[in-house]
C-alpha cells in the first residue's frame, strides 16, 4: 500500500495510530518542485520502482517536497517524526538540507538512509548509529577523479567549483588523491551561469586538464561555454554533471569526457540489467545515477524488513549493516561509519543513437572507503 | 523701530534660462502683515519655498530674527518659529482634523527640546490637546474635529493649515495663499482673523485675493518675472506706473 | 474600531486554541504549525512598522532576520562546542539560554538596520527598495561564503536553546513562548501605533512637507522606525531559528524578505493584526495546496494574484472595510 | 597576467553587459512609461529561452528559435498585460510587487507542469560554433562576438524607436505625462499593451541568446532578474541611456572582480584562501557598487526623481 501524500493531517490522526502497529511506515522528504527538482524526481522514482515491485502491503511511504528550503525540510521531517511517526527517513539530495534534518531525525530514534547526499560531518564525528549512507560520501567521486588523474598521467590541473562548502570539500577531495601540479585553483559564483572569465583563464593558465565540479544547471552552463570556447583540454569532472537526466541539455559539448561515478547503466549484474529495463518500461525514460541511488536504498530498506521488525531496532541496524542486498553496483558494504565501501569507476559519455550517455572505460578506486571513516566512534 | 523678524538680501535662483528670483530683497516688521503679490509665474512660490527652506538659493542670504539660516534646513527653520500654510494642502489626509492639529502641537513641543513618546497614546496626552482643540477653535474648525482630513472642503483645510501653523506659535508666518477656495464668507472671517494675528507674529502673505490684501496689508511688495519691482503701503502701490503696467490687462486693481 | 478589535480578538484566541486543541490530540506536528505561524507573525509585525506605519517598503528584512538567525547559530553552536566565541575583554564561550540570545540578536540586527537604514533612507521610492534588496544580497552572499559558520551549508544546532524554567523540546511550551512574545510584541506595536512617535511617522508617511514645517525630521523618524522594525524582524529571526534548531543563508535570501512582505500585504499594509492573518493564511495554503499537487505553486501564485486584484486592502481590508482613523 | 587575458576579460564584461541590457531596457521602459515594478521580467526571460529550446528542437533552425523566442515572450507579455498588469499601473508598488511576484510563481511552475523537471537543451548554431582568431591574438568564441553585436544592433534600433518614430514620441510623452499622450488622441491602453510587449520580446530574445550558452531551465530568469533590477537602479529607473550605461558597468565589474579579486587577496594570502575570500568578495561586488551609486545619486545616475 503506498500513500503518496497524506492531504489533512489533523483528520488522519487516530485510526492510523491503531491499525499502522504492524506496518513500516517510511518518511520519504525529496526535493519534487523548482530549480533541482529533476534528482528529486529520480530518486523517488528508483525507490518507488523497488517498494512496488516488493508488492508488500506492510510497507506505507509518504513522500513531501521540500523544495529545497532547508527550513521546511526540517518542519517536514518533525511532522513525519512527531505527527505521522514514520520508522525509516530517506530521500534528502542536498548536503545543507541533509545537515539540517538528520542529526535531529537520528536523535529523535529514527532511522535515516541518504539516498544522495553525503556530508563530511556525518561520515565523521558526528555519525550516528541510526544513519547510513547509502550513495557516497561527497568527496568520494571528486577522490576518484583525482586518483584517475594521476592514472591517465595528468600533471597540471586546472580546477574549479563554486564558493560553497561542497565546492570546497569537492576541491579538497580532487587533491587528496592527485598528485601533480595545480595550474590554477578558482572558486565561481554559487549558482553562476556565465564562465567566460573562468574559461579565458584556463586558456591562459597552461593547464593539461581541468577538472570541475559544478552541479546542476551551472555545469550545462560551463560545459556548453566550454566547448564553444576552443580550449581542448581534457575534462574530467563528477558524474553529477553527465548523468542521464541533464546530459540531453548539455548534448554534444559532452561527448568523450570522463567522469567518475559509482554507478552506471553497463554495470553487468542480474539487478542493474533489470533495473534498467523496468525503469525504462514504467518511466520511459533511462535511469540515472540518483534514480539508481533511490532503486539501492529501497531495497537495502527491504532486504532488513525481511530479517527484522524495525520495531526492533538493534536487530533492524544489524540487518542494515550487513546489507545484504542486490545492489545494481554490484557488491555493496558499509565501513564502520556506515558508509559505503565500493568501487568508483571512470565513465565515459558516448552517444546511442540519439541518446547520450555514459559507459564504464575504467575503474578509478576500487573497494574505497572515505576519508572521514576514522573520525567516527563507533 | 524694532528689527525685522525676516530679512531676504539679494535672493537669486534659476531653473536652467528662467529667473525665478533675480535679486530679490524684502523684510518682514514685527506687528506687520507684508503682502507679496504678482501675477501667475512670477517666482512667488519659488520666493515663499526658498524662505521655508524646502529649495536652496544660488546666492543672496536669509536671516531669520537676527539669524543667517541660509544654510538651514526646513525643519530648522521651523523650530526657530517658522510657521507656514502651504498654497497646496499638504495635510496627512488619513488623519483625523485633530491628529493634524496634535501633529503641530507635537511639532512645538519637540522645538521645546520636549521628546516624542514611544508609549503614551498620544491622542490622550492633555497638553497637546489643549493646544490643538485651542487653535482649531481660533479658526472655526472645532466642531469638525473628529473628521476625517480627507472628507473636509478646500476652504476647510485652508482653515485647518492655519490651525497647525497656529499650534507651532511661530514667530512668524509664512502663508501660500489662504483664501484659495475659501468663498465670500470664509475670505471675510479670515481676513478678521488674520488682522487680530499680526499682533501675535508677523505674517509674510501670498495671495491673490486682491480684496483682502488690501483690507489687510500694511506694506505690499509686487513681484514680476522674478523681480520685486515695488514694495510699499496699499496706496503706494495702488498708484505705481509700473505696478499699473504689469498688473495691465492681468487684473484690475481697485 | 470596535469589529476590528473583536477580529483581532479572535484571531490571537485562534491561535492560542489551535496548539492547544492539537496538545490534547497529541498532534504536536500542528502545534509547530502554530508556532511557525506565530514567529513569521511575529516577523512580520517587525516589517509593518516600517511598511504599513512609516511607509517604507524594504525589500531586504530577511537581512535582519538572517541576522537573528545566526545570532542564534552562532551562540549556540560555540556554547555546544565549548569553543570560546571571543576571549577579549572577558571570556565568552556562547550561550544556550534564549533570554540571553534574544538580546544579541535584537541588538545586532537593530545595529545593522540603523547602518542600512542611515544609508538606505537617503533615497526613496523604487530606489529605496532596491537599495534594501542590494543590501540583503549582499549579506546573502557573505553567509554563503562564510565557512567559519558553514556557509551554504548552515549551521545546524543539535538540541533547542534553553529558557529557564521551561522545556523547550516540548512543542507546547515552545508554542507558549512564541506565542507571549508575539503578544507583547502586538503590545508594544499598538503602543507604538498610538504614540507621539507613531503620529509623526504616519504623518511622514503621507506627507513629508507637513512633518518637516511643524520641525520634526522625517529622517530620524524613519531611521527610529527602521531600527525597530529590523530589530523585531531579527528577534523573529532568532526564534525562527530555534525552531528548526537550523540556520542558513536561505533566511538571508530575497525570497525570503518577499514572503515576509506578503504576510503583511496578504492581511493589510498598515493593519496591527495584518501579519498574524498573512502568515496564517499563508501557511495553511502552503500545507493544504503541497497536498493537492506537486505544482502548488501555481495555485499558490493564482491565489495570492486574485487577492492582489480583487481583494484590496488585504484580507482584514476586505472583511472589515476601511480603516478608521487612530484615536 | 597577460594583456591579452585581461582584454579578453573585458570582451566577457561587454557582452555580459550587453545580455544585462536587453533585459533591462524592458524593464527600465516598462517602468518610465508605466510606473510599474515589473518582478515577473524574468519569467519572460525563461519563456523565451523555452519557446527556443522547444522550436529549435522541432526544426533545428536557430533563426527559426530566435524568432519564437521573440513571439512567444511578446505574447506572453501582451497577454499578462492584458489580463494582470493593466489592473496594477494605478496601484502602489507594494501592489505590483506582489501580484508579479505571484506571477513568477505562476510561470515557474506553469513551466515546469509542461515541459518537465529536466532542463532543455538548445545548442549554438555550427556556423556560430567555436572560436575566432580576434586582432591581437585574442582567441575569441565566434557565439560571443554575435551576441555582443546583435545586443547593440538591438540596443542601436531602441534607440531610433524612441528618438525618431511615431511610437518613440508616444513612450516619450507618455513617460512624461500619462494625460498628455491622452490629448495627442492616442489609445493608452493599446501603446501600454505594446510597450509591454516589446520589452518582454527583448527579455525573451535575451533567454534565447543566453539559453544557447547556459542552461535551460526553471528559474532560470530569477538571478538575471535581480541583475537587471541592479542595472536599471544604477542607471536611473526609466533612462534607456542609464540602462546602457549600467548594464556595462555591472557587466564589468562582475566579470573583471570575479577575475582580479582573487589575485589581489593571493598577493596577502595563501591561494586557496585568497581564491575563496577574493570570490566572497566578488560576488558581493555589484551590490556594493550599487550602494555606492545610490549614496552619492539617490536617483541613479541618468535618474531623475524618482
Amino acid at each position: 500500500m503506498k500513500i503518496l501524500k497524506s492531504l489533512a493531517v489533523a483528520t488522519a490522526v487516530s485510526t492510523l495510530a491503531l491499525a499502522a502497529h504492524a506496518e513500516t511506515k517510511i518518511g520519504m522528504i525529496t526535493t519534487l518542485s523548482g530549480g533541482g527538482a529533476g534528482l528529486g524526481v529520480d530518486v523517488r522514482d528508483g525507490f518507488m520502482l523497488a517498494i512496488e515491485a516488493a508488492g508488500r502491503d506492510d510497507v506505507e511511504v509518504v513522500i513531501e517536497d521540500d523544495q529545497r528550503k532547508p527550513e521546511s525540510a526540517v518542519q517536514i521531517a518533525d511532522r513525519m517524526i512527531q505527527s505521522e511517526k514514520v520508522d525509516i527517513m530517506t530521500g534528502i539530495i542536498w548536503s545543507n538540507l541533509a545537515m539540517a534534518v538528520v542529526p535531529a531525525a537520528t536523535a529523535q530514534g529514527v532511522f535515516y538512509l541518504s539516498p544522495n547526499a553525503g556530508p563530511s560531518a556525518l561520515a565523521g564525528k558526528r555519525c550516528h548509529k541510526n544513519y547510513f549512507n547509502v550513495a557516497w560520501q561527497n568527496d568520494n567521486l571528486h577522490e576518484a577523479a583525482g586518483a584517475y588523474a594521476n592514472d591517465a598521467g595528468l600533471k597540471n590541473s586546472f580546477i574549479l567549483a563554486p564558493n560553497y562548502p561542497a565546492g570546497k570539500d569537492a576541491l579538497t577531495g580532487y587533491k587528496r588523491m592527485y598528485g601533480g601540479e595545480l595550474a590554477g585553483e578558482i572558486y565561481t559564483k554559487l549558482g553562476q551561469t556565465d564562465y567566460a572569465a573562468e574559461i579565458a583563464q584556463i586558456r591562459a593558465s597552461g593547464a593539461d586538464s581541468v577538472y570541475f565540479f559544478l552541479p546542476g544547471g551551472m555545469g550545462i552552463s560551463f560545459l556548453k561555454q566550454y566547448a564553444d570556447s576552443g580550449v581542448d583540454l581534457p575534462v574530467v569532472g563528477p558524474a553529477f554533471s553527465f548523468d542521464q537526466g541533464i546530459l540531453q541539455a548539455v548534448g554534444a559539448a559532452a561527448l568523450g569526457i570522463k567522469n567518475t561515478s559509482q554507478w552506471n547503466k553497463d554495470i553487468d549484474n542480474a539487478a542493474n540489467v533489470a533495473f534498467v529495463a523496468d525503469f525504462q518500461a514504467k518511466y520511459g525514460r533511462l535511469p540515472s545515477l540518483y534514480a539508481s541511488q533511490g532503486f539501492d536504498t529501497a531495497n537495502l530498506i527491504l532486504s532488513a524488513l525481511d530479517k527484522a521488525d524495525v520495531s526492533d531496532q538493534d536487530a533492524f541496524r544489524a540487518a542494515l549493516e550487513a546489507a545484504e542486498f542486490d545492489s545494481v553496483r554490484g557488491d555493496f558494504k558499509f565501513g564502520n561509519n556506515h558508509h559505503p565501501v565500493q568501487n568508483i569507476y571512470v565513465r565515459e559519455v558516448i552517444q546511442e543513437g540519439d541518446v547520450f550517455t555514459n559507459k564504464i572505460i575504467a575503474t578509478g578506486l576500487t573497494n574505497h572507503a572515505d576519508a572521514y571513516a576514522s573520525e567516527c566512534n563507533m | 523701530m524694532t528689527d525685522p523678524v525676516l530679512q531676504v538680501h539679494n535672493l537669486c535662483k534659476s531653473f536652467g534660462a528662467l529667473k525665478a528670483s533675480n535679486d530679490v530683497s524684502l523684510d518682514l516688521r514685527p506687528g506687520e502683515i507684508h503682502a507679496l503679490i504678482g501675477p501667475n509665474g512670477a517666482g512667488k512660490s519659488t520666493l515663499i519655498k526658498q524662505i521655508s527652506g524646502g529649495l536652496t538659493p544660488d546666492a543672496g542670504r536669509i536671516e531669520v530674527l537676527g539669524r543667517d539660516v541660509t544654510a538651514l534646513d526646513t525643519v530648522a527653520r521651523a523650530r526657530m518659529g517658522l510657521g507656514r500654510t502651504f498654497q497646496i494642502s499638504s495635510l496627512a489626509m488619513e488623519f483625523s482634523v485633530l491628529q493634524n492639529a496634535v501633529l503641530g502641537a507635537l511639532g512645538a513641543r519637540r522645538a521645546r527640546g520636549g521628546r516624542l513618546g514611544l508609549f503614551r497614546n498620544v491622542m490622550k496626552d492633555t497638553a497637546l490637546l489643549d493646544t490643538a482643540h485651542e487653535s482649531l477653535a481660533r479658526v472655526g474648525l472645532e466642531t469638525a474635529a473628529q473628521a476625517r482630513t480627507a472628507d473636509l472642503s478646500h476652504g476647510q483645510r485652508r482653515q485647518l493649515e492655519v490651525a497647525v501653523a497656529l499650534t507651532l506659535k511661530p514667530r512668524l508666518f509664512l502663508m501660500d495663499e489662504p483664501m484659495a477656495g475659501l468663498g465670500a464668507s470664509g475670505s471675510k472671517e479670515l481676513t478678521g482673523f488674520l488682522d487680530d494675528l499680526r499682533r501675535e507674529a508677523p505674517i509674510l502673505l501670498v495671495e491673490h485675493d486682491m480684496d483682502a490684501v488690501f483690507a489687510l496689508a500694511d506694506r505690499i511688495s509686487v513681484l514680476v518675472y522674478g523681480t520685486v519691482i515695488a514694495t510699499g503701503t496699499a496706496d503706494e502701490i495702488r498708484t505705481n506706473p509700473e505696478v499699473r503696467r504689469a498688473y495691465l490687462g492681468e487684473e484690475e486693481l481697485t | 474600531m470596535g469589529r476590528e478589535r473583536v477580529f483581532n480578538a479572535a484571531m490571537l484566541l485562534a491561535l492560542l486554541a489551535v496548539p492547544l486543541f492539537a496538545w490534547g490530540l497529541d498532534e504536536p506536528f500542528i502545534i509547530t504549525l502554530a508556532t511557525k505561524v506565530a514567529i513569521l507573525a511575529l516577523a512580520g509585525v517587525g516589517l509593518n512598522i516600517a511598511l504599513g506605519l512609516g511607509g517604507l517598503v524594504s525589500l531586504g528584512h530577511a537581512a535582519f532576520f538572517g541576522i537573528g538567525g545566526y545570532a542564534m547559530g552562532i551562540l549556540a553552536s560555540h556554547a555546544q562546542n565549548y569553543e570560546p566565541l571571543f576571549s577579549w575583554p572577558f571570556l565568552f564561550e556562547g550561550s544556550n539560554q534564549m533570554p540571553l540570545i534574544w538580546l544579541v540578536a535584537v541588538l545586532a540586527s537593530a545595529a545593522a538596520a540603523l547602518v542600512i537604514g542611515a544609508l538606505s533612507l537617503r533615497t526613496s521610492g523604487v530606489y529605496f527598495i532596491m537599495i534594501t534588496l542590494a543590501f540583503g544580497q549582499m549579506l546573502y552572499y557573505f553567509a554563503i561564503s562564510w565557512s567559519a559558520y558553514g556557509g551554504e551549508d548552515g549551521l545546524s544546532i543539535w538540541v533547542r536553546n534553553e529558557m529557564p524554567g521551561l522545556n523547550t523540546l516540548d512543542p507546547i511550551q515552545f508554542f507558549a513562548v512564541t506565542f507571549v512574545i508575539l503578544c507583547l510584541t502586538l503590545w508594544f506595536a499598538a503602543r507604538l501605533a498610538q504614540s507621539a512617535f507613531g503620529l509623526a511617522l504616519s504623518a511622514a508617511r503621507q506627507s513629508q512637507e507637513r512633518v518637516e514645517t511643524v520641525g520634526l525630521t522625517p529622517f530620524k523618524l524613519r531611521l527610529m522606525a527602521f531600527v525597530i522594525s529590523g530589530a523585531i524582524t531579527g528577534l523573529a529571526g532568532a526564534l525562527f531559528a530555534d525552531l528548526n534548531r537550523f540556520v542558513s543563508p536561505t533566511m538571508l535570501s530575497w525570497h525570503t524578505s518577499g514572503e515576509i512582505m506578503i504576510f503583511v500585504i496578504l492581511g493589510g499594509v498598515g493593519r496591527l493584526y495584518g501579519p498574524l492573518v498573512g502568515a496564517a493564511v499563508y501557511i495553511l495554503l502552503e500545507h493544504l495546496l503541497g497536498g493537492i499537487s506537486e505544482y502548488w505553486q501555481i495555485f499558490l501564485g493564482l491565489l495570492l494574484l486574485g487577492m492582489v486584484l480583487f481583494a484590496r486592502g488585504g484580507l482584514i481590508g476586505a472583511l472589515l472595510g476601511r480603516e478608521v482613523a487612530h484615536d | 597576467m597577460s594583456l591579452i587575458l585581461i582584454l579578453e576579460q573585458v570582451l566577457n564584461g561587454l557582452q555580459f553587459g550587453v545580455m544585462l541590457f536587453l533585459m533591462a531596457a524592458g524593464l527600465t521602459l516598462v517602468f518610465g512609461v508605466m510606473g510599474l515594478i515589473n518582478l515577473a521580467h524574468g519569467a519572460l526571460y525563461m519563456v523565451g529561452a523555452f519557446a527556443a529550446a522547444a522550436v529549435a528542437g522541432w526544426t533545428g533552425s536557430f533563426v527559426l528559435a530566435l524568432m519564437a523566442s521573440l513571439a512567444a515572450a511578446a505574447a506572453a507579455g501582451a497577454l499578462v498585460e492584458v489580463t494582470v498588469i493593466r489592473r496594477l499601473y494605478d496601484r502602489d508598488h507594494l501592489d505590483q510587487v506582489l501580484a508579479t511576484f505571484a506571477l513568477i510563481l505562476i510561470f515557474s511552475e506553469g513551466t515546469r507542469w509542461l515541459f518537465g523537471s529536466f532542463p532543455l537543451f538548445l545548442d549554438v548554431p555550427s556556423y556560430l560554433s567555436g572560436p575566432v582568431m580576434l586582432p591581437g591574438g585574442i582567441q575569441y568564441p565566434l557565439y560571443r562576438l554575435a551576441i555582443i553585436v546583435i545586443g547593440l544592433v538591438v540596443g542601436a534600433g531602441l534607440f531610433w524607436l524612441i528618438a525618431r518614430t511615431r511610437i518613440g514620441v508616444q513612450i516619450r510623452a507618455g513617460e512624461a505625462d500619462r494625460e498628455m499622450i491622452a490629448a495627442l488622441g492616442v489609445d493608452i491602453s493599446k501603446l501600454y499593451t505594446l510597450v509591454f510587449a516589446l520589452g518582454a520580446a527583448l527579455a525573451g530574445l535575451a533567454g534565447a541568446l543566453v539559453g544557447a550558452i547556459q542552461s535551460v531551465q526553471v528559474g532560470m530568469g530569477e538571478p538575471v532578474l535581480i541583475l537587471a533590477f541592479v542595472v536599471i537602479v544604477i542607471g536611473g529607473i526609466g533612462s534607456i541611456k542609464g540602462a546602457l550605461v549600467g548594464a556595462l558597468l555591472v557587466g564589468l565589474t562582475d566579470t573583471l572582480g570575479g577575475v582580479f579579486l582573487p589575485r589581489l587577496f593571493s598577493i596577502v594570502m595563501e591561494p586557496a584562501a585568497a581564491a575563496s575570500v577574493g570570490a566572497s568578495l566578488a560576488s558581493m561586488l555589484i551590490y556594493i557598487l550599487m550602494a555606492a551609486v545610490l549614496l552619492v545619486r539617490p536617483s541613479g545616475l541618468f535618474g531623475g526623481s524618482a
